[in-house]
């Protein structure tokens, strides 16, 4: 028997690819035949109702040719989360936290969602100073219509759920300070108050319409933030560092060691991190036009000079280069990168992911050991440090040959950072800056404190050392025996 | 001598060692087994089906000590790898004819 | 020699950062240089010429739009079969049969790509009632040009090789029923003579020209399905459970504790599949406008809120969620709103999905105990079931100002769903369920006896239980020792 | 407090499920609501002017729809780096050395990209005969505005780095070459200069402006390469044979059994590089259109046949088909198809995967055994005879149905391959590989001696032994244990 | 005191197992091991390298007995993990000087 | 009988099996370990935070011999285990008392 089916098979197969080079052949001869037309124009006929019609037929190609490199870039970003984000720091836990790490991720893709529909997008993107309003409660008036407010030709349907992508991996990034200890309810719960409370106004301010950092939107102290630096990263590192602080030290550290269970892990989820970015960076050029090629080098560039810094520093103290050090320098460099992707040239982005690589560097080896708080991940060493220089450096190099965001009365463009001669947006930056942190810091703690008396924030210390997966998610990562 | 075989906790083995280097004591084999006792286990749940996980994790270490050191040993393991609850784990002897340091071929006691 | 090399790197290394820096600022010195210019215009003039010019640039330009997302979304449908559901399967069995769970759908990618080319496209999508024709065998006559029957923008060959994706993931679904314990030769040859036989009928009478169920196409019981709820996910649901009762238990199911060997690999496909399936949704509406980005906002929320569905009725149950319950509802998600994501809007979207996660949730737990069939990674309690729940509440939620499918003579649209009053759509869509099931289950059974008298469906009991991936491929998935 | 939480937490879910289904009706309600318009139209009118706008917007959408695709595709052929490359070649060496093998991707994601933008970008396509000039160095002159030698429509700026993810990937396949022996500073070395010294001028003779194989641009021998065939995979294929042959061999090959570590990682690596090849091969169309389709598919054809031939011939041999044959396959008729995609039919795709499956099949198994070189991952069986089998029946099945590239001198399109019987184009493939043959053979002995004497390019016996990625990053791979 | 180890294929351990715990043997200690011995392994192929994996995945269970109990033990172990096929593996008993309960220090077959 | 229990560096395993199996011995089984003893370990380094690593893969071969076999057997170990260097491992010999083949019962030294 065992014998016999592999004979039919091999004879099948046999026949089958003669069969097949047959019928190759037979194709391949008709292959010129396939005809190489293109779409037939309608009679021409030069009416005024021709021109409308023209007219309408630019708008809509241009629509669709924005549209198509939106809709790319929100999928792009969701891979960020998941499984970008759950993979780098599911690997850097170990093993008995792992599918822990990747939950809390992908609660943030299922809960954060249902969120936005019913009031986040509306408190985020609705109108108003410090939040949004409820004009857009249960998406009431999304569409395919673009919002004007925001992105004059893509459908708000698609703007609405390319930001949503971001306000998914925002809290997503807490987790790695929070890990391995932090209960899943207590996560819930607390993304849930944190994304109201703190996530939604900054996002408002920063990007919302009537927002006072809003520097496209003409804000009182317009802060140039193009993708995400403050409101996303320095938002999340900073509350990070508070959780860290809040929850207090893992069992054992620093004294047990706690390498990464699998640096392969950690590594896939760096490089989809990587590639995911160019939806998060060129994606918010809102449109797929210079900007947001220009975007993209940057994005790129910012990256691989921050690996480059991160493993030069290795190098020069260690005399070797990690492979954790080498994604981790890419993350830091993304990350600075975000604020000024839409705002400066290729070398300046080389210079400012230089800059972040070697930065994350000392704050993850040196501030963090002086200090000695468990920011387990260092979710605060690379999105909060790495945000924060990315933010003050994209004043120092922003110009309006890139992006001609600020304009006089003429609506004439005027000179957008120090490269262009213009010092002050550092100072404006850091006004941004330092608003974020407090508001996210005071935040926080507060909503910690409620989060705490609702359903506790911390394992008991058994469960800890038993491991999350079993004790919060009741599986276990691998069952490789058996 | 005398072989040791304990079967401990894997968060005390850190401890363990090194109580055990601080005594002198260097040589020792380390594997990872499951182990089945008084400790109870827990359930874990795939899309409905339920498993009780009664093999929970533990380490062991093997080693081969002249007879003069096993008592302050055995000593050293228990002291460092109590914890007082169930699950601790059990200490093991029993003779061993003869060892060999495979580098040198050096024999007996020596060899350790 | 290990040390001068060392000392030479870092000097090498050293060196290099000071020119890196200095390179650095000289670039971005020269950043703003860079010119931001648009293509220049050709010269104007109101001719006829011209006109006729401009028209054929327009639709050249939309043309290149749509065309520029349905690539993507093809790349995208890939991905979710190759690593996607190879990971989410491989997964979720003993490590002994990982690679021959991967084995199979790769083998899909490979071997249904050859069948469509020779004779599977044009049985799919050329004109017939029940089955298409042979007028595109060897893809003759699939070129540049757009075919107007189903695209009017984007060249035929992007709608053939985006089609010829959902056929190479609908027969992988099935293996998800047969895991452990079929053969692979019998496996290949199954899904030839199914892919022949079963896929290729009903994706002709759902969406091909003539199809009787083709609701765009008039057909007499006009089904709707946007994406494949029926023609994908019951077919494959469906023939999964018929496989499951034909090959009987896996030896030992289901005494014997079989948990997945890697969550995280599931946990990896799951997220892959979440992303690649905007592709399959989005991409459904064939071009890059407001019902794509309309499908593609349902397709998240259907997923997002079957993962809340599925792990709030894990933890009233266990008082825990776990990963694979969040995985497995956002699974169930995205299949039931396949059939409805261009139909509903956001709101509804959130409503399937919920249903779709308890529902699955209790097929899985509840039902399979109950009778107590080995279906081995639920392909049928998640696609079959989860399909028809989409297929029916597609009925309920379907309306014309998402998508004014349906028009009177006159050429007015027509209300579609119940929720636009036009409740025989559900007795449309109970049609279309029954014919999908009822085809696909005697298809199975006849196909699996013919299999089976060919190469023998089922490995033998010693083959079982020393694992797939040796006995069948002559491999083990890890070589972790040594 | 266990108890209480959970209790707690159950109400509150219980709540909120109530509330959001509430939600939901109410939602649900709305979702007619949403109006459906599109972008208003501007006033018309028969003017020059307004046709000028209108050319211009034509021009605009045009750019964006193309430039959407490009960015996308960008995004893709990094991915085929990372993670898909350093997944494959990681999967297939021994544990210890498999971070090294990541490391090795991962390092020219970074370094490769600081090297293109101080000079490799104008050295590559700059102008010239066999190397471009300095014009574009540190990216001078490389903004939103098209370069219109190489790309009509896309910012110069995403031609820019869609050709630098080529730059990265190519000196990544030599890795495969290398692995498990080469030190780590020395293939930084050794990637520098071969960057310089053989990528750079290869790339230009071939695509760049002026060099002397460009088909496009009219070279002395117009040598057909669409994606890379001779750039790419000779280049680094014959590379790896000598880099191999350099090293010597690891030891105790072939005596010791090397089996892959993870057949899991190489096979996730396999699918996203062949997901990644759509960006790079119809990427490579510079465009959206119809060319970019073609290319699409005849791309997907040429690995899916190639499966088939690999894992046929393998079953004829061993009576098994393996995972490693089938994505070994994948890949050998991925690279074969590089150079012909945006030339050929699918027809005679299927069969340049066939003849690319069973060839490379054969020199993996039988002639690498015959000669008894080490190509550890056989780069050069693979990329090497992929890439040389592909160029040579590029000018067999190219034809000016699918991309009429020669133009007599009054414009009229020639005939292009020995199809369409122009048989003199098989002889200049034939000088297009032994000029690229030649060149990458000698330029790597000379570079590998100059390393060697710089940092050493092999790691010592012991070093060999422990595994690189303990002694060449200080890191392991997985921490299982704790 | 009487330690049993029993190298067993993989696939009988459960039975083993329950069989044991039936008979109110509770404690044991289990771990992976791969055993070379008559039974033929298979052989594997990469690339067109052929492999022949002649060491085959089984399972070894330590439990130290007294030594009333230690016929028994092995009668049940033997019983539960035949299947009469070559590769059912081995049952070696040997001698034990001293156990210990760590837990609370108790000494002699009381710690078992 | 005799247990021989020889850790040894894992890349000489495959020599020394096949020296025991020209010597016609072939029941053996292999176990995965870590050990600690004279040979020093490497550190690592994850974000500055530096981790000594003193225990070492090692490979522990565990095989019961016939009396008569016993030289020939730990002979042939030392002999292709050896490399000189420290590290390379130890080689104890225990008595055991009974030896079963589970697939017949079978007894004693015949069993093995
Ligand atoms: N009789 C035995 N033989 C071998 N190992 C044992 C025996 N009894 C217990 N063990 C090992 O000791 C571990 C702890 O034993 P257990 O009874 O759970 O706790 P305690 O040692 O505190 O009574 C078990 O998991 C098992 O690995
Ligand atoms: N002399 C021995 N010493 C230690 N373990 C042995 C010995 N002989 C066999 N084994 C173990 O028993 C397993 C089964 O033995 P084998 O000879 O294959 O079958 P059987 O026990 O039925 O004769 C081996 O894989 C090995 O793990
Ligand atoms: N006393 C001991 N008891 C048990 N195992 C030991 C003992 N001493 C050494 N070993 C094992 O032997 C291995 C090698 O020993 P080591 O002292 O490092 O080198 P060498 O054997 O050459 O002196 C150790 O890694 C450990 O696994």
């Amino acid at each position: 028997m065992g014998y016999s089916w592999k004979a039919i098979s091999r004879q099948l197969i046999q026949v089958g690819i003669v069969i097949l080079l047959i019928f190759l052949l037979a194709g391949a001869a008709r292959a010129q035949a396939t005809p190489a037309a293109t779409p037939a124009a309608p009679a021409p006929g030069v009416t005024p109702e021709h021109i409308t019609q023209l007219d309408q037929g630019v708008a809509a190609a241009q629509s669709s040719a924005d549209n198509a490199w939106m809709l790319a870039s929100a999928a792009l970003v969701l891979l960020m989360t998941g499984p970008g984000l759950a993979l780098f720091y599911g690997g850097l836990v170990r093993q008995k936290n792992m599918l822990a790490l990747m939950m809390q991720s992908f609660a943030m893709m299922a809960w954060v969602t249902v969120l936005w529909a019913l009031v986040g997008y509306s408190l985020c993107f609705g109108s108003g100073t410090v939040i949004g309003g409820f004009e857009h409660a249960f998406l009431r008036g999304v569409g395919i219509a673009p919002n004007p407010d925001y992105s004059g030709t893509v459908p708000q349907l698609t703007f609405m759920v390319y930001q949503l992508m971001f306000a998914i991996i925002t809290p997503a990034l807490i987790t790695g300070a929070t890990a391995e200890r932090m209960k899943f309810s207590g996560t819930v719960v607390f993304v849930t108050l944190w994304f109201l409370v703190v996530y939604a106004p900054l996002a408002h301010m920063v990007w919302g319409k009537g927002g006072f950092l809003n520097a496209a939107g003409g804000g009182r102290f317009p802060t140039l933030d193009f993708a995400g630096g403050t409101v996303v990263h320095i938002s999340s590192g900073v509350s990070a560092l508070v959780c860290a602080l809040y929850l207090g030290k893992r069992t054992g550290y620093p004294k047990m060691p706690m390498p990464p269970h699998s640096m392969m892990l950690s590594f896939i989820g760096a490089c989809l991190l990587w590639v995911g970015w160019f939806g998060f960076n060129a994606g918010s050029a809102l449109a797929s036009n210079g900007l947001a090629s220009s975007a993209f080098v940057a994005t790129h560039f910012g990256a691989a000079a921050a690996v480059v810094g991160w493993s030069a520093a290795e190098w020069l103290k260690n005399g070797k280069v990690s492979a954790l050090g080498a994604i981790s320098g890419a993350v830091a460099g993304l990350v600075a990168i975000t604020p000024a992707a839409g705002f400066v040239g290729p070398m300046p982005a080389l210079a400012i992911g230089l800059t972040a690589g070697v930065g994350c560097f000392l704050m993850v080896t040196r501030v963090k050991a002086f200090f000695g708080y468990d920011d387990a991940l260092d979710a605060f060493g690379i999105h909060g440090a790495g945000g924060t220089i990315g933010a003050i450096l994209t004043g120092v190099f922003a110009t309006r040959s890139i992006n001609p965001i600020f304009h006089d009365v003429a609506g004439k463009s005027m000179r957008v950072g120090w490269i262009d001669g213009h010092w002050q947006q550092v100072g404006n930056q850091l006004a941004g800056v330092l608003i974020a942190w407090g508001f996210a810091a005071i935040g926080t703690i507060a909503l910690l404190k409620i989060t705490d008396s609702l359903t506790g924030v911390r394992v008991s210390e058994e469960e800890e050392s038993q491991g999350l997966d079993i004790t919060q998610h009741g599986e276990e990562a691998y069952n490789l025996e058996r | 001598m005398k072989k040791i075989e304990a079967t401990i906790q894997p968060s005390r083995f850190e401890s363990v060692k090194e109580a055990l280097l601080e005594a002198g004591i260097e040589g020792m084999t380390l594997i990872e087994v499951r182990g089945h006792g008084r400790q109870r286990g827990h359930t874990e749940s795939y899309r409905g089906r339920e498993y009780s996980v009664d093999l929970l994790p533990k380490v062991k270490i093997e080693m081969v000590v002249p007879d003069a050191l096993l008592d302050t040993a055995v000593a050293i393991i228990v002291k460092s790898a109590k914890t007082g609850q169930i699950g601790d784990g059990k200490v093991f002897i029993s003779n061993v004819d003869e060892a060999i340091r495979i580098r040198n071929e050096e024999r007996g006691e020596g060899a350790l």
